[in-house]
């Protein structure tokens, strides 16, 4: 940090580094945080061990290993090989070999960046990634923008992440409730008309919050009309007070703005009281969930098929980057990975290479690096890290659930892609914290 | 020395010198060594221990004295947190205030539910604290946390955002709590050889702040008022028949200990600016109960004690991972190695949970004293065998 | 005068009469004992006396201030001590502690708030603890658990516990139940001695009637929740009425 | 009006829940005199006999089938369960999909004995102790059970199914003359409520007509008297650990098509549990339906639109506001006996 005092001993480490590589990115500063010692570099994975996304953490961390394999030159490469930026060779990053730290967010703010400031202060992790929620994300963000290390954000789809709690040392690849919207709107109008009634039932957190807005702004944009939006405690387990009174409110679409376990049980509890089996101002009565999660549908059962919703990635697209991914995931553990274990593999890669182009592990030369990066091969066609707000945009997919699964694995399948274009916004856009939300200064550390 | 009896002296003295010297005692080895992973002398870890130190020295004033087990003590040390955020947000990031703050309006909300909550006793306290944890948490987490009325951020969290007010903010303070201008973070790090030591502002602060609370804790325990306590744990009735009114007594032991709980809580901002919901969930109220009874409820050093060894356990345990294992075991025939590694993996990583679930039955059923118990088994222990020695050498000399 | 005055007091428990119409007068200076078969009431009344129980009517004045609806410290705090059935004392305490804590009540009141004082500068609380201590001789397990004595010395400390606070009545529940005789008759010697030599009232309820006729200067007799009869130890001897109610029965 | 009966329904099945794991609760207190943290993992092992019973009628072995593929491209492995296999896809598909049902079958003797081994092997040595210990005990068990189920099935909740003939909604409105669609109930709602209502009448009839139940009601009303006559009462009382053991598991198992289990659901209800026995009153087993039942109604109105608007959060906080509510005013709870738990 700027405010950092400044010692003989960090005074002299950096001179002996900026002597023994001399391609220290020029015109960054001198000096930063964890800068790498003695021929390995250590990345800092922080995921949900415990709690109720530990199995997403789980498949996180399998990604992510198995980044490490191939960026230490193990494997069959996977993604580095599609990749359309070709400064990974097997080597490590920038020559050092890749070590990891794992870390337990436990899905708490205060846990994760106990964690991640634990693999920062004592393993000397040169970048923090990972994280299955928003809150999470944001509170992680925060803190290496303060520490001047810099963050690849896991799977968080909240619009505050790159909007109002964007942060110059954060990076997200994942898409969020905006994208959601805009691509699942035209799915929905084209499907089910555009004389639609909308019922929202909305977790009671950020994430619910920015995700209803966009959701009914954009189909509202094409002719719906949003009849209650109900909030939900984020603790409930149960929702049939809250579904009971649906089907009587004269709506004939449902919502569940819910994810994670929240979404498992609205989405039980709706099934259960037999909404899709109702006609309502004759038409089919239809639940959509914007945002999906493959681990967690499962947890749902039977009950999502048919169900529109929306998705980041999925194992079962057909370009080279995905099957490149998939054929070494599944050949190490066994199973397709999850959007999750795709976004993180992908950021880890992302990182890699920006920290290879940049030639530095300077936080401050690695942003450069990242903005405004226009990428391909990774898994959802041509992409580019938006420098105004280091929110990644490419195409978004719309799914159902899969009415006729061959396997366990097999729950969702694709409708939609839907391309990019479509899904941009501005950066200073109202949602994203409008004209006031601000980067400010990338932040190199010590 | 400063009121404090021979035995207490020497104990405070401990503690200062453990405190001060704790970023190199706890970073026994050198940086680059495999065993480095065992290193605790890194900031954030040392600033767990001591802030949870206060946080427990100050459960074990109500619970260790009067015997009465709260189970919602974390919502005062939420309570704690937001306020010292909200002096950040609207004032200035100076941690004095904050602090203060921090303690005045825990200690009025251990007012309104310390009224509450005592006036039952035994489970149905521990229920009612319990109750009122859980409300606070719900609200917190959500309730006061609509965009109308923002006092919480809900899910998200508290925190500093540039367009804060703050109007005692200045150019040239650091962005980031600070004591007049020197900032928390500050880290001078020290190389001797091999090793290299990291002395942290915020650290130090906290251990201050800990020596202080330990200090007044040795006196509370030490007090009439101590006595008083004590007396309540033994026999209410009595106490009562002898013409002292208990519910005073008990109330003034919650709010003393429902302060600490905020001063801990109003740190944890002061280490990272940033007050969360979770830490007022009935689940971290349960940690507090588990740090005081391992360390040995009733004692002066024991919360301290359980405290640090549990901060200490969930940091090391959460991040062995079967990679770190298989180093571990690497020595070993590999049949040996899988077969040691399959057994320890339910425990560590993200078994810790587990881990620590047995631990505290363990503790409870075996250890009810906690861990200064089990050092006074094992003193006894020692001094049993030396003396037969001598006993020994005492009958071998005679023999002569 | 009559520091005590218990006038019409009623308590029912559901459909059972505890009391009904209890009337006594206990006279300032005086050793008076209550007695009667077992569910007479006797311990009904105690609890009425000192703030446990809330009797449904009556009255019942101490020095002509009325104790009802006073909560137990208060009516301490007024002068009136009480020693167990079986001892209560603070068992997790030394016995010295045991002590002192009467004192402290005394001089500071219900509450106060010392958590900054420092015990050993109580010089004078525990020069008067020790001196009681050493009035009912145990000054030699001063600083020992109070659990771990024996029931004599439990005894005999929650008694002290009460002397310390120079209590204008006293209120004894059976403080010889459970002894043998030698312990009995220390405890009728240090009764005897607390009255004479400390003019403390007493009132004491006891099954023992080598006790009764020892100290009580007057008895009343409670059956079924009504004063029987109320009289000097000679004359309860040969009132038949009570041989009959009690004494008759109960010579066991 | 519909809406108020249907947040009447709404509360029900939520009350079962509450009612049967308070019951539990308050056995186990009455008779040991424990406190049981442990009770909410107990009712989780008991969702979790579903999911095993459902795992287990549904092992398969593979064929391959070369003319589907997998994610890798490799042909795909199709499972087929053994039931299919032995009798048939009809009978044995019809079999796997009354798992849950056939889960109690297996619930009541794993269950029963869960709570037999906790007694003797851990609860047994507390009785002694204060409660403070008890409670945090059963904490660290609870903790070591969800942990363990956790390492097994993972953090993610597990879909089991009501039989597909149970499934769907009832539409009560339309027998009260309501419009359609007004009060639509799920049969398997009601078939929880039912199976509640049942499993309370069997407890309370077991502790009236039996001789066991006498002894054990004698025993909850005081214990030395009961062990004076020279009856065994602590082995009746391990047996009412199981029952109590029983009671929550058969809860969990029914809850299972409710909701999807997960490890952590017992915590989910242990806490609202505990303020249950403690309105209804400790030790109290009417008290403790009674407030399961009303809890759970209140919670469902408290969550209509119209509450939370008229004050925001309250279906957040009713219970335990309600809590405090009725300890301050009416301290033993509102049916709670004179002298449990006084001290």
């Amino acid at each position: 940090m700027s405010k950092n005092e400044l010692t003989r001993r960090s005074m002299l480490k950096a001179g002996v580094a900026g002597l023994a590589t001399p391609t220290v990115f020029a015109g960054a500063a001198w000096s930063f945080t964890n800068d790498p010692q003695g021929g390995a570099v250590t990345l800092g994975f922080n995921v949900p061990q415990t709690g109720p996304y530990a199995d997403e953490g789980a498949d996180e961390l399998r990604a992510y290993e198995l980044a490490v394999e191939h960026l230490n030159g193990g494997g069959d490469g996977g993604m580095i090989n599609t990749f359309s930026s070709k400064t990974l060779d097997g080597t490590g990053i920038l020559g050092q070999k890749v070590e990891f730290v794992t870390g337990d967010t436990q899905t708490k703010g205060d846990a994760a960046r106990a964690s991640a400031k634990s693999m920062i202060e004592k393993d000397n992790a040169i970048m923090i990634t990972g994280g299955s929620s928003s809150s999470v994300a944001v509170a992680v963000q925060g803190l290496c923008q303060e520490a001047g290390i810099i963050f690849m954000a896991g799977l968080t789809h909240s619009n505050d992440t790159t909007g109002k709690d964007r942060k110059a040392n954060g990076f997200r690849h994942f898409f969020n409730g905006y994208m959601s919207g805009a691509a699942l709107a035209p799915v929905l109008a084209n499907r089910y008309g555009t004389d639609r009634k909308a019922y929202h039932l909305t977790a009671d957190y950020t994430w619910g919050w920015t995700q209803q807005e966009s959701i009914a702004n954009s189909t509202e944009a094409l002719g719906w009309e949003t009849i209650n939006n109900v909030m939900t405690p984020l603790a409930s387990t149960d929702f049939s007070a809250y579904i009971a009174p649906v089907l009587n409110s004269g709506a004939d679409v449902l919502v569940l703005n819910h994810y994670g376990g929240n979404m498992v049980n609205s989405l039980t509890n709706a099934v259960q009281f037999g909404l899709r089996d109702k006609e309502v101002n004759g038409k089919n009565f239809e639940i959509v969930v914007p945002l999906y999660s493959r681990l967690m549908a499962r947890g749902a059962g039977e009950n999502v098929k048919g169900i529109l919703g929306s998705t980041n990635w999925h194992w079962s697209l057909p370009d080279d980057g995905t099957r490149a991914f998939v054929q070494s995931f599944g050949t190490k553990y066994g199973f397709p990975p999850s959007q999750a274990a795709h976004t993180c593999y992908v950021q880890a890669l992302l990182y890699a290479d920006a920290v290879n182009r940049a030639g530095s592990f300077n936080p401050c030369a690695v942003v450069e690096a990242l903005e405004g990066f226009e990428f391909d091969g990774l898994g959802n066609g041509p992409t580019l890290y938006r420098a105004d707000d280091h929110q990644c945009f490419k195409d978004v997919l719309v799914v159902q659930g899969k009415e006729n699964p061959t396997s366990e694995f097999d729950v969702l399948e694709v409708v939609e892609v839907t391309p990019r274009a479509q899904v941009e916004y501005p950066a200073d856009h109202p949602m994203f914290g409008g004209a006031e939300a601000s980067l400010g200064n990338c932040n190199p550390g010590a | 020395m400063l009121g404090l009896n021979n035995k207490d002296t020497s104990l405070f003295l401990v503690i200062i010198v453990l405190t001060i010297l704790a970023p190199v005692l706890l970073n026994p080895f050198p940086t680059e060594s495999t065993l480095a992973q065992f290193n605790a002398g890194y900031p954030d870890l040392m600033q767990k221990f001591v802030v949870f130190g206060i946080f427990a020295i100050g459960f074990n004033i109500l619970f260790g004295l009067t015997g009465y087990l709260s189970f919602g003590h974390a919502a005062f040390l939420g309570v704690g947190s937001y306020s010292a955020v909200w002096i950040y947000k609207l004032f200035t990031y100076n941690v004095i205030p904050a602090l203060i703050l921090a303690v005045i309006v825990s200690g009025i909300f251990a007012v309104l539910i310390g009224y509450v909550s005592l006036r039952r006793s035994g489970i149905y306290f521990s229920i009612l604290t319990l109750a009122f944890a859980q409300m606070s948490f719900a609200l917190a987490y959500s309730v006061l946390s609509n965009p109308k009325f923002n006092l919480t951020n809900g899910e998200t969290g508290l925190q500093i955002y540039a367009n804060d007010l703050q109007l005692f903010h200045r150019e040239g303070l650091p962005d980031f709590p600070h004591l007049f201008g020197l900032s928390m973070v500050s880290t001078y790090k020290l190389g001797v050889g091999p090793w290299e030591f990291q002395l942290n502002v915020a650290y130090y602060f906290c251990a201050i702040m800990m020596i202080l609370a330990f200090y007044f804790a040795i006196r509370l325990f030490r007090s009439p008022f101590g006595m008083m306590l004590r007396a309540i744990k033994s026999n209410q009735q009595r106490l009562n028949y002898t013409g002292l009114n208990s519910r005073p007594y008990m109330l003034a032991a919650f709010v003393v200990s429902g302060m600490y709980a905020g001063l801990a809580g109003g740190l944890l901002a002061v280490t990272d600016p940033l007050a969360g919901a979770e830490r007022m969930q009935w689940t971290a109220s349960g940690e507090v109960v588990l740090m005081t009874i391992l360390g040995g409820t009733g004692t002066l050093i024991g919360p301290v004690l359980g405290a640090g060894f549990i901060k200490y356990f969930e940091n090391i345990f959460s991040k062995i991972n079967d990679q770190v294992l298989h180093q571990w075991f690497t020595f070993l025939p590999d049949g040996i190695e899988d077969v040691l590694v399959a057994i320890v993996h339910p425990f560590i990583g993200k078994g810790w949970h587990l881990t620590l679930g047995i631990l505290f039955m363990l503790v409870v059923i075996f250890l009810p004293g906690g861990l200064v118990e089990g050092g006074q088994r094992i003193a006894r222990l020692l001094r049993r065998l030396s003396n037969r020695d001598k006993a020994a050498d005492a009958t071998n000399v005679s023999a002569e | 005068m009559a520091i005590l005055e218990v006038k019409g007091v009623n308590k029912r428990f559901g459909g059972l009469a505890a009391l009904s119409d209890v009337n006594l007068s206990v006279q300032e200076s005086t050793v008076h004992a209550i007695i009667g078969p077992n569910g007479a009431g006797k311990s009904t009344l105690l609890n009425c006396l000192v703030g446990k129980l809330m009797p449904d009517s009556g009255s019942v004045m101490f020095d002509n201030q009325s104790v009802l609806g006073r909560k137990p410290h208060e009516i301490n705090q007024m002068g009136i001590s009480r020693v167990f059935q079986t001892p209560e004392i603070f068992g997790d305490l030394t016995v010295l502690e045991n002590i002192m804590i009467p004192c402290f009540a005394r001089r500071d009141g219900a509450f106060r708030m010392h958590a900054f004082e420092q015990f050993a500068n109580e010089t004078e609380l525990i020069d008067k603890s020790d001196a009681i201590l050493s009035d009912v001789s145990m000054t030699d397990q001063r600083d020992a658990h109070a659990a771990s004595l024996s029931r004599g010395d439990k005894r005999r400390l929650e008694m002290a516990m009460c002397l310390v606070q120079e209590p204008r009545l006293l209120l004894l529940d059976e403080p010889t139940a459970g002894m043998a005789r030698a312990d009995t008759n220390n405890t009728i010697d240090l009764l005897k001695e607390i009255n004479g030599k400390r003019d403390i009232t007493m009132v004491i309820i006891e099954h023992d009637m080598h006790v009764v006729f020892s100290l009580a200067e007057r008895i009343t007799v409670l059956a079924q929740g009504t004063p029987l009869v109320e009289d000097t130890p000679d004359n309860i001897k040969g009132n038949p009425k009570v041989q009959e109610a009690y004494l008759g029965e109960s010579q066991n | 009006m519909d809406a108020l009966l249907l947040q009447i329904l709404n509360g029900l099945d939520k009350g079962s829940a509450y009612a049967l794991i308070a019951l539990g609760l308050t056995l186990i207190f009455g008779t040991l005199g424990v406190v049981n943290f442990a009770h909410g993992a107990l009712f989780m092992i008991g969702a979790f006999c579903a999911v095993f019973i459902q795992g287990l009628l549904n092992l398969s072995y593979e064929t391959i089938d070369e003319t589907q593929k997998d994610f890798l491209g490799n042909p795909l492995k199709v499972k087929t369960p053994y039931l299919e296999n032995w009798f048939g896809p009809e009978t044995g598909g019809a079999i796997i999909d009354w798992a849950v049902p056939l889960a109690i079958l297996f619930a009541i003797p794993v269950m029963i004995a869960v709570g037999v081994i906790m007694e003797r092997g851990l609860i047994k040595h507390f009785y002694k102790r204060p409660h403070a210990d008890q409670i945090l005990v059963t904490f660290g068990l609870a903790i070591v059970l969800q942990e363990v189920i956790k390492y097994f099935y993972g953090a993610n909740p597990i879909p089991t199914p009501a039989p597909s003939s149970l499934a769907g909604a009832f539409d009560f409105g339309v027998l009260f003359g309501f419009d359609p669609n007004a009060i639509i109930y799920p049969y398997w709602r009601m078939i929880y409520f039912v199976f509640a209502m049942s499993i309370i009448g069997a407890v309370f009839a077991f502790l009236q007509f039996t001789t066991f139940g006498m002894v054990v009601r004698a025993g909850m009303a005081d214990r030395e008297t009961v062990s004076m006559l020279g009856i065994n009462i602590d082995k009746r009382f391990t047996m009412m650990f199981g029952i109590a053991a029983a009671v929550a598991g058969l809860a969990g198992v029914m809850y299972t098509p409710i909701n999807p289990p997960n490890y952590h659901m017992g915590m989910d209800f242990l806490v609202l549990s505990f303020v249950v026995v403690v309105v209804g009153g400790m030790g109290s087993l009417p008290g403790a339906v009674l407030a399961g039942f009303l809890l759970g109604i209140l919670e469902s109105f408290a969550s209509t639109t119209w509450a939370t608007t008229t004050i925001p959060g309250i279906n957040q906080v009713i219970i335990y506001v309600v809590a405090i509510i009725v300890l301050l005013t009416r301290p033993r709870g509102l049916m709670g006996r004179r002298g449990v738990m006084e001290e």
